[in-house]
């Protein structure tokens, strides 16, 4: 399941309901993704988010269908908060769950990996010198390609 | 027609978010497409200058220079992504 | 922190709590090990957990420890449970925070990895065909071993 | 005197999950210890076999056959940990 929003989301009620009632999984893991007040050694104070709708639902779901080929999900979720954002506040949520704990870990790091690279997503910060895009990190890249090793 | 998109700093760069666009028809590939934009000079030329970091979408699935389009598609362009 | 608790947790509260007010983390990244219905083909009912109080806590603290060795983790939380457990209940949390997605994924897997091979507890399962130890994987061997690599 | 504690299936294999004792005083490391509590014979002979997957801990960190030990120490005995 794929959601992108302006709302906040809440963790723990969102991973109660993935794996509701399904004594098959072992094991669930969870990453949340956070505003920090600090980015290339300036300080910010927000953060904007623009998207692409549309493509960007079509992209995750892309995302999620690639990582239930290489592993055995039970299910997975990803929400990603667009508009305003401020230091501490959530941006992204990936869970996800499987009998055992290396495809629940491999598949939702491998989520990760795919939608810093592949979901069109852009950040603008604001911070003492201004407001400037964020620069995509040639680090996503290396991670991505890790994958196809 | 066509209808062009485009997103974060380069929607700021042109001062539009999106625009119907009629293409000469010998300009199939998105290769020729971004070279027909340029030629609309500065901020055009600007921010699609090769080796700019510039990534393409054709009906919403990421393109390449040799990525052909026709009529009705819908074409956005964008800085690399930095959501997550 | 490392806690062992015959209490369930509450993954929401407890991963709020990690992060509170804590603008340098970017990541977050968690794990939860379930009690599943099912176990080397036989269906299970119930589940009981023993530990070795003491070396536990030690055990824990000392995997941690590690991993802050390996990672800029900024915090690090383990909660495993013991006593008597029923299918879908949960077991264990892990839950790191890094200023990085990475270190947050790989300090997560490593203490779970660690957690599993190291720390004192052991498994009981009530089948059909009555009750049994769990035997040890050696999978859980292989996945501790990759960390040495 | 030691103190040992016995997890798991030993614990209920042996029937007891602790007791004190007072070994020889030439047995002063772990696989000695091991070889005189087999010589107990039944449960102790066979879940202590070589070749059986026994951990032990001296004073809570994990030990080895070759680990030493001294009076007033806490011996554990456990199979495979299988928490998580």
């Amino acid at each position: 399941m794929v959601r992108v929003q302006n709302e906040d989301f809440d963790v723990g009620a969102e991973i109660a309901e993935l794996r509701r009632d399904n004594a098959r999984i072992g094991a669930l893991a969870c990453f949340v993704g956070l505003v920090r007040d600090l980015n290339e050694d300036d300080s910010v104070s927000e953060m904007s988010l623009e998207h692409y709708p549309g493509m960007t639902e079509k992209a995750l779901a892309e995302i999620v269908a690639q990582a239930r080929l290489r592993w055995e999900i039970a299910d997975a979720l990803v929400i990603h908060r667009i508009g305003t954002l401020k230091p501490t506040d959530q941006i992204v949520l990936v869970a996800t769950t499987s009998a055992h704990r290396h495809e629940a870990f491999a598949s939702c790091e491998f989520i990760m990996d795919y939608l810093k690279t592949q979901a069109p997503f852009w950040k603008k910060e604001q911070t003492a010198q201004g407001a400037r895009w964020v620069d995509a990190r040639e680090s996503d890249d290396t991670a991505r390609q890790r994958w196809n090793a | 027609m066509i209808t062009l998109l485009y997103f974060a700093r380069l929607r700021e760069s042109f001062g539009i978010s999106s625009e119907q666009a009629a293409p000469p028809a010998e300009i199939a590939d998105i290769g020729a497409l971004l070279e027909w934009l340029r030629s609309r000079g500065d901020a055009w030329q600007n921010e699609l200058a090769p080796g700019k970091p510039v990534r393409v979408a054709v009906n919403q699935a990421m393109a390449t220079n040799a990525t052909p389009f026709a009529e009705g598609d819908e074409i956005a362009l964008f800085p690399p992504v930095t959501g997550g």
